[in-house]
């Protein structure tokens, strides 16, 4: 037919969750990105891990910024309220609705220009507030809705498709991240599922704030030779070097990898994550530890994925906060009003 | 020995005049200026002499000019007593306070003609600044309390409740009702209560001794302040947020808004704190049914606001003039999306930067219209702090019943000085108006969910909260969207939404607060205003009665416009409309929104930066009527 | 053979209607639309025949009809033709080409009675599409490039080129035309060049074959486009910065805003680079006379361009509607600090998101009064991209005379598509208006530098710029300043500068470009319009005075308004004022500014995010005028 | 007098620079800050440094945004130019009158709410594009000028003068700097002018982006017992690790350091910055090293001071422009446009 198709997203059609939910229970509207677009490998992923962890849909409440990466929440989890909001603002909305009903679990989806343009201070101080939440920058070294200009995180000599070089440096949110005291820092590429998927659930069990940068290539303006977030960049310098598998409260998800050299980290809710570390005595609690492998690493021109940080001992804004295990907004009127004698005699104050 | 006029030894006797000039008997009605310097504790002695006099039940009103500054720069105080209750600010002042000698010269020239200055005359005075009609009262106020206190920041603060004490000896201020006052702020630190109480004596006794008290004008008892309370309106704000039931906030300090979350957060710390007995061991032993995000900037705190009241939270922010600025697009968000939001701005004089420590009404324009596209919002005006408590519980209510951003247009004026107002009511029957949310119930019994769809008599259509069912699930976008919520690019569905919208804005011009009318017989004119010009104008009002020129007075309290409006200006050949901003914005609104015909509206723009007096709305009104 | 409306075989033949119904000799004057999916190359056919039609002498427009989306969503483009040189949108389309299998029930639906669709019936229509009024033309369009073009992207592509060659069949566009387009676009790529000129001639030639061509509608070559060039808004202006002088550009990516500085760096890297000789060897041999940074966001892109002005240079941003939003609070920073700088608005459909390709005039309002506090600035409005290029060159004229920020308020109809406008002329004797810039030589010759005063008689003071002069040092400052340029809280001598900057605001009315007004005998109304409704409204008048209704024609260009726009109104009792956006922005800023009546002004309104046609308006005004 | 006196800044009276120039032709209009504010300590260093270095007043830029800090270039340079312009922005308009005029010394004055707060994001990307200029943060952990509230650089417990505790991590500007591949970074401390001066040179004679960070009590409202930007906590946590001596390009200044393990750092423009090292090898252009470093010393809660890092081998925003050497603002009208047949032949093609 003279219109274009586009390939579908394949799922396990019959196999349930503790909920007794289908993947396709998990699923979104159609697509309307490029078809090849590494946003919808993400969303798959997403899918995936929000059925594995048996997410009720209706606490999941997915936000966006704006641009391709942004549209994506349309496109996972349609039984979930989603919030579509404007550029470079989700964190602080998230905040928001963070801050109204701690209950939520709260998905951020995002692009690099919506997050390391003009949302880079909103995200820094999310950062810093650990809101709990996951945070994913679906990552493309370019800005893909309006064609392909350079973003904050194109490397340095990376070619457009028009042929310009990127001369500034890139903002890499995993060393931004570090820099800022995050939490939880991981790095996936939207090309390895088997990879991204715990990456993601463990995301969403961490207590705070877990920034997830995801490789996604752009095959419209990013994909081509010279690129270095192209498919085929990322297969030869990807560093898959530290494997993640998460290891859900109720039910142990027999990963594929070998449990040997391997460490375990617990998270707050009991749920515990595994990492590969190549590294002899990598410890992905220790930031400055962390930091100087990545640069060491980065220097020579490799791309570590997986879950890179982790420090499940910091509170989360709600901690901090002091505030009731339940939501805000689900506290009753009489629990916020003082009434009128109150009134009364905090006046009596005023004379 | 009683010393009219003394200066230090060596210096001319001020003339003195006789009581006769001031006018004998101007008991209750007169104003003082304190000119200080700031970040020297001066506020205190200040507020000291304004609140007893407020106790001493006399209306009374205190304006701080203060400079945009933490320590060393000018700062006045106002005070201005008048029985009959007009309590805009006077530019006559009977009795000036110069304690900077920075401004000596400028406060000496302020002083009316046969007033009276109080000044420290450790140091001698410049003889070229005296003045023959105004009498000098030189109280040695720094060698009084060197003699006394032995820090040096004793000594510059209790210089301060030094002149208290005198201009209290001068005013015939009630000294029990001051000696109340000290007792209750320094009640349980007796050092502080002591070195306060001998400092206000030490001024007192200095007055009595060398000067006739009282001065000619002079306070006497009264009972006209009993069922008033003394409150800023940022104080205010917050205890109307607080019984509203808000509980997210976020917000960036900015002059003068800032005031509005410290107290929020003090009035949360002191009523929204509830105990936990069953706490384990270590945790908190109580919770804090309220979140409030100091936010990084003003798009992040509104972006907070907006999340919160998407996810259902009551929320709001405070701001002035420029952090509203930054909130453009996301309040076009809220707008678009119908997403309740609150938004006080508490107006500053601009543009830019501007002057942050003085008074106007120039965001006006702006906060109707803020955000590109066709946007529109609901703007409240409270005229002063009490209806700054009551009109954020309106706001909340308005912005859950029309799904949409309400601003709080509230002023520098308004927000940080201290009004005498009305005992604040409360109705323990309120409950808060959520609007259309639909719950479990609700969304089982119908067939199927649409965010935009069903729309009310009054263009709103039901909304949900995530979290709380799945059939309720929407996406909101600030992308063009159809009835249903579907992402759009069609002519008809975008404009089916942009309609409602339009019309869910005409629909709240009847539940916005109605404004305030006073008629006259026979009046020729009508005067228009807002916020807190209205003391100001209702005094100007009754000058020109005086003078044969009788007017209606309306004020504007929210829009769109209730009916009211337009038929006062229908009503009056000819209106002028007060306000504090050189380009008359609400002049301009009302001619674009009540269809005023231009030609019957008249401009009276107050914009330096001061509150207004009566003075200058008579004197512009009357050179409009003559010219 | 002729078949005429063809079907692959086993379908029914269409209807064929005589040509008497559509209208014999129906020469250069009817509209076609072509139904496509993004993202498959279509755009590159359909400029082709709009190209071809406009070389072959003919009036012509093109309107992109896209989707905010990379691939695979709808998209049209209409052409419309009209040897009177009526270009606006037609919404009766004599020809559709159906590309689009997804949105074939409603383009089909759009056909005017009598018309013909021309389709890929390489698969089979759906037989309940069919209509009997129109004209179906199948032409197997998947099958012809499948067997001629091996690889899938080459057939993808080719059947564009190949329905284009269908096309230039049916309308008789010139093949000498099309040959000569062709050359020019793949001279030096043989491959390519072949290529399309096989898929064209399949195309042509299966329509010649299968068809009557031309169809009775079709075109014949003139010479009524001899003069004129086919341009983009977005170019023009680009084109008009570079001219301009302009150096420093500060952008954040935005649609439809984003080909103003892709062009703008493209004729930059063209123009400006300069041949550096004396390079040592690893040097670059050539510098760049103009620097463009990509911002991060918008608030750095007008920060840029403000610290540029400041510095002397020329400098611009373009955005649009959401970046507008953004720039408040710098917008008022320049407008105090008397900093010039140009922002183009390319207006999109709002609020917030909105329809990010689709047009209207919403900012309108938000510009006029930018930011916080009491601000005014200039706006031009370009009416089509000869304007655009006119316009940036006197916005910085202005920006620099004036010392202000001046916005250039286009729209994604003017910026994005092509227009036939009279080629562009460029008087070389043009030097930039720099304003009251004062040098060391200046300087000298006077006593003592301060920024804010000296105004001449348009209010205006003399600047200085950093790196030239100690003696001409100030201070730029956002906060309150007096004349001398020194920081204030003073109410005197904060408004005698705001006052001053009120009076330059009134005083640069004159300087703006007037209306446009056409004025016709016995006019019984006034039609007021702005920017890209020009075609339609024009069109629309002669459709009025067609059937007895008479109106004159005035096109609003700047604001403050020119004098002749408010004696334009008070010459006409009724005035309609057309404009794409929902709450008549342009009719309000007329009513405050202009001191327009509001009784005698009626709006006509389009905001469907769609160029308007002369039907609506026509439609709107009766409508109004029958009321 | 009954009006607070201020402590006037100490002058040499009598030296000349090389421009015949005396300290009192830098000075500035009269402080309003509070009497022992740190930031006019900062001012009297610039005063200085500004003298040593003999810059042209009339080339100076000085450029702030909005606070206590950014009020103070007010107090310096009077001869020069001036911008106060609005809270956050300073970064993004010295990029403009940098573009503008590449030959002016942009030296921008901002505080840790300007920059860390509402500027974060500005700031990062004033970094990445490497515009040449000095951007000094007057660091007080605290907004001033709107009376005390924490800034994004309140350290996790530092306690307000009201008496709440920030719970906040920090954000460190030189650790934020290092992950965004900032070229100059170093910290200084306003009580020690001694070691800001050759620091504030070292930074005005930088090519690109220098950023300097100091630590400027504020007297006012965190500079009580529990503050950790008070002078004294300063003086009892500050490591005076790193010594910097700043060598002119025309003049050698004789610093008050010993020669011995220093290492000379070459400047772009010839001049030499000396770094006294007090660990072994410590290399100020291995940024991963550096950032090892300070992690390690923060994390004993040591303020390291000094020229931390520095790499000249980076271009300005000027060099990846390819301008020319002189201001575009300065360039003749003939040069930039293009002319009448220039524009006839290009309309050529639009037909
Ligand atoms: C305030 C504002 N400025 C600019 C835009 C235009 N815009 C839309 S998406 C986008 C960039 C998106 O890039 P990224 O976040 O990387 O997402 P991607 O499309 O690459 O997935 C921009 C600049 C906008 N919508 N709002
Ligand atoms: C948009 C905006 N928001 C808020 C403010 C109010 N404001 C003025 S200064 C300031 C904080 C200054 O803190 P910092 O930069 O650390 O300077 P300091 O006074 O501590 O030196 C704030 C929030 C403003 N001027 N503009
Ligand atoms: S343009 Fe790039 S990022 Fe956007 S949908 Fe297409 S491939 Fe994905
Ligand atoms: S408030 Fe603090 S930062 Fe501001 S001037 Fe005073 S001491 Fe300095
Ligand atoms: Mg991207
Ligand atoms: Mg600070």
């Amino acid at each position: 037919m003279p219109s274009i198709t586009k390939p579908l997203i394949p799922l396990l059609p019959l196999a349930r969750n503790e909920l007794g939910l289908t993947m396709q229970d998990y699923q979104g509207g159609m697509s309307t990105l490029c078809a090849g677009c590494g946003h919808d490998s993400i969303t798959a992923a997403l899918i995936q891990a929000f059925f594995e962890l048996s997410l009720p849909p209706h606490m999941i409440a997915k936000l966006s910024g704006i641009g391709c990466s942004s549209k994506t929440p349309a496109y996972f989890a349609s039984r979930a309220h989603g919030f579509n909001s404007v550029h470079g603002r989700m964190a602080t909305i998230a905040t928001g609705a963070g801050a109204a009903n701690r209950e939520l679990t709260l998905v951020g989806v995002s692009g690099d220009g919506d997050s390391l343009s003009i949302g880079l201070g909103n995200l820094a101080h999310a950062i810093r507030r650990n809101v709990n939440m996951a945070y994913l920058i679906e990552n493309n070294g370019v800005y893909g809705l309006t064609k392909g200009q350079f973003s904050a995180s194109a490397d340095v000599g990376s070619r457009s498709r028009r042929g310009d070089s990127n001369l500034l440096q890139p903002v890499d949110p995993i060393m931004l991240g570090l820099s800022l005291g995050a939490t939880f820092l991981a790095r996936g590429f939207s090309g390895d599922k088997a990879q991204l998927v715990p990456i993601l659930k463990a995301a969403v069990a961490h207590r705070g704030f877990a920034l997830v940068d995801i490789i996604s290539p752009c095959v419209q303006f990013n994909d081509h030779e010279g690129s270095t977030k192209s498919y085929r960049y990322m297969r030869d310098h990807e560093l898959r070097e530290i494997e993640t598998d998460f290891i859900g409260q109720h039910e142990e998800i027999v990963g594929s990898l070998a449990r040997d050299r391997a460490t375990a980290v617990t998270m707050h809710d009991g749920a515990r994550v595994q990492f590969r570390t190549v590294p002899e005595g990598y410890d992905p609690k220790d930031r400055g530890q962390v930091e100087a492998y990545l640069r060491e690493r980065t220097g020579r021109g490799e791309i570590v994925t997986g879950l890179l940080f982790l420090d499940e001992s910091q509170q989360d804004m709600h901690e901090t906060a002091l505030t009731p295990p339940n939501g805000l907004a689900q506290l009753p009127f009489s629990k916020l009003c003082p009434g009128s004698a109150e009134l009364e005699s905090f006046q009596d104050g005023l004379r | 020995m009683n010393r009219l006029g003394a200066a230090a030894a060596g210096e001319d006797r001020a003339t003195i005049r006789a009581e006769g000039v001031v006018g004998r008997g101007r008991v209750n009605d007169f104003a003082i200026k304190l000119a200080n310097v700031n970040g020297t504790g001066s506020a205190t002695a200040n507020s000291l002499i304004m609140q007893a006099i407020f106790r001493m039940g006399v209306p009374v009103s205190g304006k701080n000019l203060f400079p945009s500054n933490i320590q060393g720069l000018p700062t006045w105080y106002e005070i201005r007593v008048n029985a009959k209750g007009h309590l805009a600010r006077s530019r006559e002042y009977d009795l000036m306070v110069a304690m900077n000698g920075q401004t000596y010269a400028a406060d000496i020239a302020e002083v009316s003609s046969g007033g009276y200055l109080l000044f420290d005359d450790s140091w001698a005075l410049d003889p070229g600044l005296r003045r023959a009609d105004v009498t000098f009262l030189g109280v040695p106020l720094a060698r009084l309390c060197s003699d006394r206190f032995s820090s040096s920041r004793e000594r510059i603060l209790m210089k301060n409740v030094a002149y208290a004490g005198a201009v209290a000896a001068l005013l015939a201020l009630d000294p029990e009702v001051l000696a109340g006052l000290l007792q209750e702020s320094y009640g349980s630190r007796q050092r502080l209560l002591e070195a306060n109480q001998l400092a206000l004596r030490l001024g007192h006794d200095y007055a009595t001794q060398n000067f006739s008290c009282p001065l000619p004008f002079h306070l006497e008892r009264s009972n006209r302040t009993d069922d008033l309370i003394l409150i800023d309106g940022n104080t205010a704000t917050a205890l109307g947020a607080l019984y509203a039931g808000a509980t997210v906030a976020g917000w960036y300090p900015i002059t003068p808004a800032t005031s509005v979350m410290d107290n929020f957060s003090h009035l949360c710390a002191r009523y929204r704190r509830e105990a936990n007995p069953e706490a384990a061991p270590g945790d908190p032993p109580f919770s804090n049914n309220y979140l409030i995000v100091q936010a990084e900037d003003e798009l992040a705190a509104l972006g907070v606001v907006i999340g919160a009241g998407w996810a259902g939270a009551r929320a709001f922010t405070s701001t002035s003039g420029p952090g509203l600025s930054l909130m453009n697009e996301l309040l076009g968000l809220a707008y678009y999306t119908e997403i309740p939001a609150v938004v006080v701005d508490v107006q500053r004089a601009g543009p830019s930067t501007g002057m942050p420590t003085r008074v106007q009404q120039a965001d006006i324009l702006m906060a109707a219209y803020a955000s590109h596209g066709d946007t529109k919002h609901l703007l409240l005006f409270p005229g002063d702090p009490g209806e700054c408590f009551e009109f954020m519980v309106a706001a909340f209510d308005l912005a859950e019943r029309f799904q949409t951003p309400v601003m709080v247009l509230s002023d520098l004026d308004i927000g940080m000085n201290d009004w005498a107002v009305p005992r604040l009511s409360w109705d323990d029957a309120y409950q808060p108006d959520r609007g259309r949310v639909l719950g479990p119930r609700e969304l089982e019994a119908m067939p199927q969910f649409h965010r935009y769809d069903d729309q009310d008599e009054l263009g709103v259509t039901a909304r949900t909260l995530p979290g709380t069912d799945s059939r309720g699930a929407y996406f909101a976008r600030g992308s063009g969207h159809d009835r249903l919520g579907g992402y759009t690019e069609n002519e008809v569905s975008y404009q089916e939404v942009v309609d409602r919208l339009l019309s869910k804005h005409r629909a709240a011009a009847a539940h916005m607060p109605r404004p305030v009318i006073e008629t006259a017989a026979a009046a020729t004119l009508g005067v228009i205003t807002v916020g807190s010009c209205e003391p100001a104008v209702k005094e100007a009002i009754e000058i020109l009665a005086a003078r044969g020129t009788v007017a209606d007075y309306m004020r504007i309290r929210g829009f769109p416009f209730a009916e009211e409006v337009a038929s006062f200006m229908e009503g009056h050949e000819l209106c002028f409309v007060v306000e504090l901003n050189r380009d008359g914005q609400l002049r301009s609104l009302l001619e674009i929104e009540a269809r005023a015909p231009a030609q019957r509206l008249r401009s009276v723009l107050i914009y330096g930066g001061l509150p207004p007096s009566a003075e200058q709305v008579v004197e512009q009104i009357a050179n409009q009527l003559e010219a």
